[in-house]
């Protein structure tokens, strides 16, 4: 079974100009100790689905599913406390600027020590305080923060970026969750920390065998271990499937833009060649085409594509298109 | 037992307490009564004042006189004197007093010895001689003595006996003992003044007051309230009550809705036509017919106020009719002069100043007065017998002055300092009046309007006329009423001629409670006694 | 820690002297003469002329302003223009009246607008946090003055509950020795101290109420604005992230986030209640520092209006004092200083 | 303007435009903004509109109640006060010294307090840090004890009052302007700006003015209801405005002897002093709201 099973999951809201549907009927599978890539501009609705899944979405938007599945049960039909029972236990969230999602005003002592379930500490009120301490203490070296006492002690705004996000994380492994999701952790990070901060959610993902669900914004930042991607625009999924498959014959013109558009990042390019972006701009939620809305920047667009393509399935990979690339030859 | 619950307790007693249905009303309301009293007494020593409100707080509750009058049998009685005779023609009058009186027993003068002629002689060489040690504590001033001319008329106090007392006129004086008979001739401790003077406290004697009256001090605190406790040991029929409270309530409004809540039991000038409009059936207003008069002084020391044709001049413009009706609401007499029509001496004297601001203006165009003149009129703060409210009544005269083109500004201070400021004639006119201390025609004329009372400060005026002030002499000195009422009459005209001062009504006295308040009763002159206050609560 | 304490005792002590100085030059700027404006000693008094030297007139007025100061350490303020007392001492029990007021209804004021702005914020665009919102906005607005009259006229006249006037009433013979009725109760002997209490709360209800009703709806707004703003911040979504309850989020991330802004606020709520408790005093007459100023500015009593004015000015600057010593204490992000400040 | 937008369009209104077009979104503000309007034209025309002089007295009409109740009378359609005055003329001659008096001491102290502070937040060196600081702590009391302490020099009376209102309430104005134009001046665009080579006259007329107008606008209505609620305390406690000029304040305070009698001599000045105070508020709040929100997106 499936640690998420995610079916056709749409969520509208009340914009200045009439409803809008940010998330249009996306689906996304998880399996258990799986480490997931979400790739997608921003505004592509990655963070949203996210949101969705973890439960902090704004309450005033609507979140329709043909299938919201947790474990085989249904997130949707749960109570808020049943909902809350499941949330930051069996799944926790990090975020992308550490500083802001921490509590400015409460120590990184008393924010760990506040996710650290209660079954873990017993014993008389001065035992639980002690055991407290070495347990947060024990996961700080688990993120690899090694002057524990002197970070214990501090405020989110005596922390430094990297150390931060590895107290967030420390805080969402406190309860040995099932699933991590981590929204652009490293986005705005200084390389150097990057890579560490990466490197930590690869090793936590194998030593805590929990799945990893990794939102990022290009194809380049995904984890070395990610087994599968998926890539979303504009609330749409575009692709997704095994990560080997996708990356290497992709069937999507917008996967193929994103891996072409982050090699030229990485890679040196040949001379003459042209540029490989996608021509345009990412559309406003007030202009937001119908059909398949890359359909106005994608070169291969035709008449078609004012109709929403069904999903298709080719090998390891799923693709939204009518008119895919990289096709095996007849 | 842990912090919370203690909490939790504490709240809950509390909620009880405050929730808690009121089975009986708790003992110190029963047997105390609260009278709701215009404002401050300036001291505590009647002989010293002339202002009602102090005469009220003071001379009727802690005090006694030689003699009192009695308004119903309309003769003078006993008092701490048991009898007296008139001697020499009128020129000596002896007194015998009472035995066994006490002063009040306090915990701050507890008395060695009963009332005696000391005390007699003492009172009264506090105002009369200023020689005496306590003559000059307070100020020396005098306002009533000095105003009524008793302090000229009584030549000596003599003790004959400890128990009696000859006191000596200069003249015989028709007005003498009903003089005596007023608030104002209080009967003060010796032996008390002996102890503060032996202590250096002199001034005490008028802040901390003893008595031989139906209650005693207990503390005062300025704009709020009195306390009194009643006197055990009081030597004829004291009141049932054990603590009476004079509770300080200046704004008329107030006073009347804290009667209605049951916060006042007593409140005096009330707002007669409100109350009724409440029509709620425990609270009783009576009335009493007053003889007093209000009425708009000009400061006649001042230009242009020292010509008799201005003052005329503003008489005409003063509409006294709308005065009645909206101030009084139709409960009082348009007075035609000072001298109410219930006097003895009262003559039918016509209404000369008719509202004509036709003939006003003229009038102030020939007396050189320009358009948009400015004047001050000074309202009392304090609602009196003879005006429920003189603010408003100033607002209307404003108005019927800015008809014939004179600016006036209303100026009114606290109650007190009011009278300071007034009695150093800062004025240019005044809204005040004037209640009868006694029955004498000569209360309303002397006091008011002699040259004497120009230096007592109770002439309003600041008005001297030698002619007028020979009258009043001829009328004191005779006891032939028809003469004097001639001499009366002749006085009035000479008034209206000159006119210092405008009468305004005549109004009815008023006083509002709670029915079951007994024993408070209206004296048509003086100020309120609570000698016989009780109170008769409905039986739970 | 240490700095910041210096720094804000160091701005404490220069706003009090800006005070002093202020108040010492009132005495030029009222009508008549400074001295006896600042002593309360008028000329042609026996005292004027030793007066005259001990407070320096004969020299500088640097002279004078150091004089001053030095008699009003020593709480010597003068004596009344209208009474001739020393307005210390009478100022004593005035002030305790005042202070007694003002607490309960400063309670009060948060009892009322710290809760219900969180529940209003808690039901943000909700019917509820609609009414709330709308009824602040009401007791905003009203008049003090006209508030406490129409609670009389509800309260105390038309289903008579409560009392009108006064701390309690005045049968009971409570002295005022403290000048709190509830102290002064539980000091007496009084064999009636239940039913005094009783009757002195019921008296406190009127005055608390209108004290309380501008400030309690001021503090009630700010609050809920500002918890709305607080729980749109990314930690909170991060706390509900976590799976955090509801409760657990207003009170344990929410409210202190909320406190950090709205604690600075409490000093300028705390001064409007300063200046409501002149109006509120007058209409309950109350024996309290408000209505004394109050009068002592009708009959020109400047030594008391000096006394009140900078006393109720220098309360105001001692919790502003105690205000940033706790948030900088309690919410250390908020000493500037760590940034260089601003 | 057209329903449908064919290209993009690039508006760029100002700050104060963008807080418009969110404040005039909503109903309660825009109905208290022109309750507001219509009460300063009734105020202005008071005098050509009132049926009568407010201090003229109908000896025959005292104490008449309002037109609609049954002893009411259709020539005086708020009835008259104690004197026999027309309520309607009172109330209506009341809000040139309840609600026209406050605009123009605002504008009056605004004036002063924007010069002020404009010049103090320009100051970037710290030599007056020590000094605006002290005022900082001194500016949290209110302005209604000023106005006590400067009525207690000057004396009662309107002129007293007035003076003592406005100048109570340059210090906010200070206050406010000195922290807005010293935030805006730390940012970047300002720099930008500067580097330019804008001279300081042009940066803050040209550039930080136009930004922090809002702020300002907010402040205006902040100080307005608070120059109404003390003109009319100070007027009800007898030391503003003296009879028989009408003023709601001291309308109120006269009328409370006679509840009984004539309620609506109560209610009815009591009634106009809440209802501008609230519409005052409402616009105020509203504006804080439209700004945060220009501030949010």
């Amino acid at each position: 079974m499936d640690l998420l099973d995610i079916r056709n999951l749409t969520i509208e809201m009340d914009g200045p100009h009439g409803r809008v549907r940010v998330l249009d009927k996306v689906s996304l599978q998880l399996k258990e100790g799986e480490v997931h890539s979400l790739v997608g501009e921003s505004g592509s609705g990655k963070s949203l689905l996210a949101k969705a899944v973890i439960g902090v979405l704004n309450p005033l938007w609507d979140v329709t599913a043909d299938r919201l599945w947790w474990n085989g049960k249904d997130l949707l039909a749960m109570t808020p406390k049943q909902r809350r029972a499941i949330t930051g236990r069996d799944m926790a969230m990090i975020f992308q600027d550490p500083l802001a999602y921490l509590d400015p005003n409460s120590t990184v002592a008393e924010q760990i020590t506040e996710a650290i379930p209660a079954g873990d500490v017993t014993g008389t009120f001065m035992h639980r305080r002690i055991d407290r301490k070495t347990r947060v203490a024990q996961l700080l070296h688990r993120v690899g923060i090694r002057d524990h006492d002197a970070i214990m002690k501090s405020y989110p705004y005596e922390l430094s970026e990297g150390i931060a996000q590895k107290v967030s994380i420390a805080i969402a492994i406190a309860h040995r969750p099932k699933l991590l999701i981590a929204d652009e952790p490293t986005t705005a990070m200084e390389p150097s920390t990057k890579d560490q901060i990466q490197r930590l959610l690869g090793k936590l993902a194998v030593s805590q065998s929990m799945s990893v669900l990794l939102i990022t914004q290009d194809v380049a930042s995904i984890l070395p271990a990610t087994q599968r991607v998926s890539l979303l625009y504009c609330g749409q999924m575009m692709e997704h499937g095994d990560t080997e498959t996708v990356l290497n014959r992709p069937a999507h013109p917008y996967t193929d833009a994103m891996i072409k558009m982050s090699l030229q990042a990485h890679a040196e390019l040949e001379p003459k060649s042209k540029l490989p972006s996608l021509p345009g701009a990412v559309p406003t939620l007030r202009h937001m085409p119908i059909g398949c809305r890359l359909g106005p920047r994608c070169p291969y667009a035709q008449k078609q594509c004012v109709k929403a393509p069904l999903v298709r399935h080719r090998d390891e990979q799923s693709y939204y298109c009518h008119f895919p690339l990289n096709e095996p030859e007849a | 037992m842990s912090k919370q619950s203690i909490i939790v307790t504490a709240l809950t007693s509390f909620l009880l307490l405050s929730c808690s249905e009121q089975t009986q009303v708790p003992e110190p309301l029963q047997d105390g009564l609260i009278y709701c009293s215009e404002g401050n007494p300036e001291s505590f020593n009647p002989q010293r004042v002339t202002s009602g409100t102090t005469v009220d707080a003071t001379a009727s509750q802690l005090y006694d006189r030689l003699i009192d009058y009695d308004a119903v049998q309309q003769s003078f009685v006993s008092a701490l004197a048991t009898d007296w005779q008139a001697l020499d023609n009128g020129q000596r009058y002896r007194f015998h007093l009472r035995r066994n009186v006490t002063f009040h027993d306090t915990d701050y003068f507890t008395p060695s010895r009963y009332f005696n002629a000391d005390d007699v002689v003492f009172s009264f060489r506090r105002w009369l001689d200023s020689d005496a040690p306590y003559h000059s504590v307070g100020g020396g001033f005098y306002p009533f003595f000095a105003a009524t001319g008793l302090d000229q008329l009584i030549s000596q106090v003599q003790k004959v006996d400890p128990y009696t007392v000859d006191i000596i006129l200069t003249h015989p004086d028709s007005s003498f003992l009903a003089n005596l008979a007023t608030d104002f001739a209080i009967i003060l401790s010796k032996e008390y003044a002996d102890q503060l003077a032996s202590n250096r406290q002199r001034e005490l004697i008028d802040k901390r007051p003893i008595g031989t009256g139906p209650f005693k001090f207990v503390a005062f605190k300025k704009d709020y309230y009195i306390r009194y406790q009643r006197h055990e040991s009081y030597w004829r029929q004291g009141p049932s009550i054990e603590r009476l409270v004079f509770s300080i309530t200046p704004n008329a409004n107030k006073r009347m809705l804290k009667l209605v809540t049951g916060e006042c039991d007593v409140i005096p000038y009330p707002l007669v036509s409100e109350l009724k409009s409440l029509n709620r059936k425990e609270i009783e207003v009576r009335s009493e017919v007053s003889p007093n008069v209000s009425f708009w002084a000009f400061n006649t020391q001042r230009p242009p106020f020292d010509d008799p044709r201005v003052r005329q001049a503003l008489s005409y413009a003063i509409n006294r009719e709308a005065i009645i009706d909206t101030i009084y609401y139709g409960n009082a007499e348009l007075a035609e002069s000072i001298l109410p029509p219930t006097s003895w001496a009262s003559s039918d004297a016509e209404l000369k100043y008719h509202y004509n601001p036709e003939k006003a203006r003229k009038m102030l165009r020939e007396a050189g007065i320009p358009r948009g003149f400015k004047m001050d009129i000074w309202a009392i703060p304090v609602q009196r017998v003879y005006n429920p409210n003189a603010r408003r009544m100033a607002e209307l005269m404003q108005s019927d002055l800015a008809e014939v083109g004179v600016d006036a500004r209303i100026i009114s201070y606290e109650w007190n300092t009011f009278r300071r400021r007034l009695s150093r004639s800062e004025h240019d006119t005044v809204l005040i009046g004037w209640y009868a201390d006694n029955a004498d025609p000569d209360n309303f004329f002397r006091p008011l309007l002699s040259c004497a009372a120009v230096a007592s400060g109770s002439n309003r005026a600041n008005w001297c006329h030698n002619g007028f002030d020979q009258i009043l002499y001829q009328a004191i000195s005779t006891t032939d009423n028809a003469q004097r009422k001639q001499l009366y009459h002749s006085a009035q005209q000479l008034l209206m001629q000159q006119q210092p001062l405008l009468p305004i009504a005549h109004s009815m006295r008023y006083q509002a409670q709670r029915e079951y308040v007994k024993g408070v009763e209206l004296p048509p002159y003086g100020g309120i006694s609570f000698r016989l206050a009780g109170k008769e609560l409905p039986a739970q | 820690m240490t700095r910041y304490l210096m720094t804000r005792l160091f701005y404490f002590f220069l706003a009090l002297l800006v005070l002093s100085v202020v108040t010492f030059s009132l005495n030029w700027l009222f009508p008549g003469d400074p001295l006896t404006n600042m002593s309360g000693i008028r000329d042609g008094q026996a005292a004027y002329n030793a007066t005259l030297e001990s407070r320096a007139f004969d020299s500088t007025v640097i002279q004078q302003y150091v004089n001053y100061l030095a008699h009003i350490t020593q709480f010597d303020w003068g004596l009344s223009l209208s009474t001739g007392n020393d307005v210390w001492q009478d100022a004593a029990t005035y002030l305790v009246v005042s202070a007694e007021l003002v607490l309960l209804s400063f309670a009060l004021a948060v009892l009322i607008g710290l809760p219900l702005g969180m529940l209003a914020a808690n039901y943000f665009r909700h019917n509820l946090d609609k009414f709330i919102l709308t009824s602040a906005m009401t007791g905003y607005s009203i008049p003090v003055f006209w508030l406490a009259q129409l609670l009389i006229l509800l309260f105390a006249v038309q289903i008579e509950w409560l009392p009108i006037t006064g701390q309690i009433n005045p049968l009971y013979a409570i002295d005022s020795i403290t000048g709190s009725v509830i102290i002064d109760i539980l000091l007496s002997d009084s064999q009636y101290k239940l039913a005094a209490l009783q009757d002195a709360l019921l008296h406190l209800v009127l005055p608390v109420l209108t004290l309380s009703s501008l400030p309690s709806m001021l503090l009630l707004r700010i609050t809920r604005n500002q918890t709305i703003e607080v729980l749109q911040k990314p930690y909170v979504k991060a706390a509900r992230a976590r799976g955090l309850s509801q409760k657990r989020l207003l009170f344990k991330h929410a409210l202190p986030n909320v406190l950090q802004d709205v604690l600075p606020q409490m000093t300028f709520i705390f001064g409007l209640m300063m200046a409501n408790l002149v109006i509120v005093e007058h209409i309950f007459n109350w024996p309290g520092a408000g209505a004394w100023l109050l009068k002592a500015i009708i009959e020109r009593d400047y030594p008391i209006i000096q006394m009140v004015l900078f006393t109720l000015m220098g309360l105001i600057l001692v919790l502003n004092l105690l205000v940033e010593i706790y948030r900088g204490w309690r919410f250390p992000m908020t000493r500037e200083e760590r940034y260089g400040g601003y | 303007m057209a329903d449908i937008e064919l290209y993009y369009q690039d508006r760029n209104p100002s700050p104060l435009q963008l807080v418009w077009f969110a404040f005039k979104r909503r109903l309660a503000p825009m109905i208290s903004l022109w309750l507001l309007g219509a009460l300063l034209v009734l105020v202005i025309l008071a005098p050509v509109i009132t049926p009568y002089s407010a201090n003229v007295q109908f000896v025959d009409a005292v104490a008449l109640p309002p037109s609609w109740t049954h002893d009411g009378n259709m020539q005086f359609l708020f009835g008259t006060d104690d004197l026999g005055r027309d309520m309607l003329s009172r109330l209506l001659i009341g809000g040139r010294f309840s609600f026209g008096l406050p605009i123009i001491m605002v504008i009056l102290a605004s004036t002063i307090g924007i010069f002020i502070g404009a010049m103090v937040g320009a100051d970037t060196k710290s030599k007056l840090r020590v000094l605006g600081r002290t005022l900082d702590r001194l500016l949290t009391i209110p302005s209604f004890l000023l106005a006590l302490v400067l009525i207690a020099i000057l004396g009662a009376g309107l002129g007293n009052a007035i003076i003592a209102i406005t100048l109570s309430l340059v210090p906010q104005f200070i206050y406010v302007t000195r922290n807005a134009v010293y935030q805006e001046w730390q940012k970047d665009y300002v720099t930008a700006s500067r580097l330019n080579g804008c001279s300081n006259t042009y940066l803050m007329y040209r550039v930080i003015l136009p930004n922090i107008t809002p702020i300002l606008v907010m402040q205006l209505t902040v100080a307005l209801s608070v120059a109404i609620m003390d003109i009319a305390a100070l007027s009800f406690l007898g030391l503003g405005v003296q009879s028989p000029t009408p003023e709601w304040g001291s309308m109120l305070a006269r009328s409370l002897d006679e509840v009984y009698l004539s309620p609506w001599s109560m209610v009815l000045p009591g009634l106009s002093l809440f209802a501008t105070i609230m519409a005052i508020n409402v616009v105020g709040d509203s504006l804080r709201r439209a700004i945060k929100q220009r501030m949010d997106t």
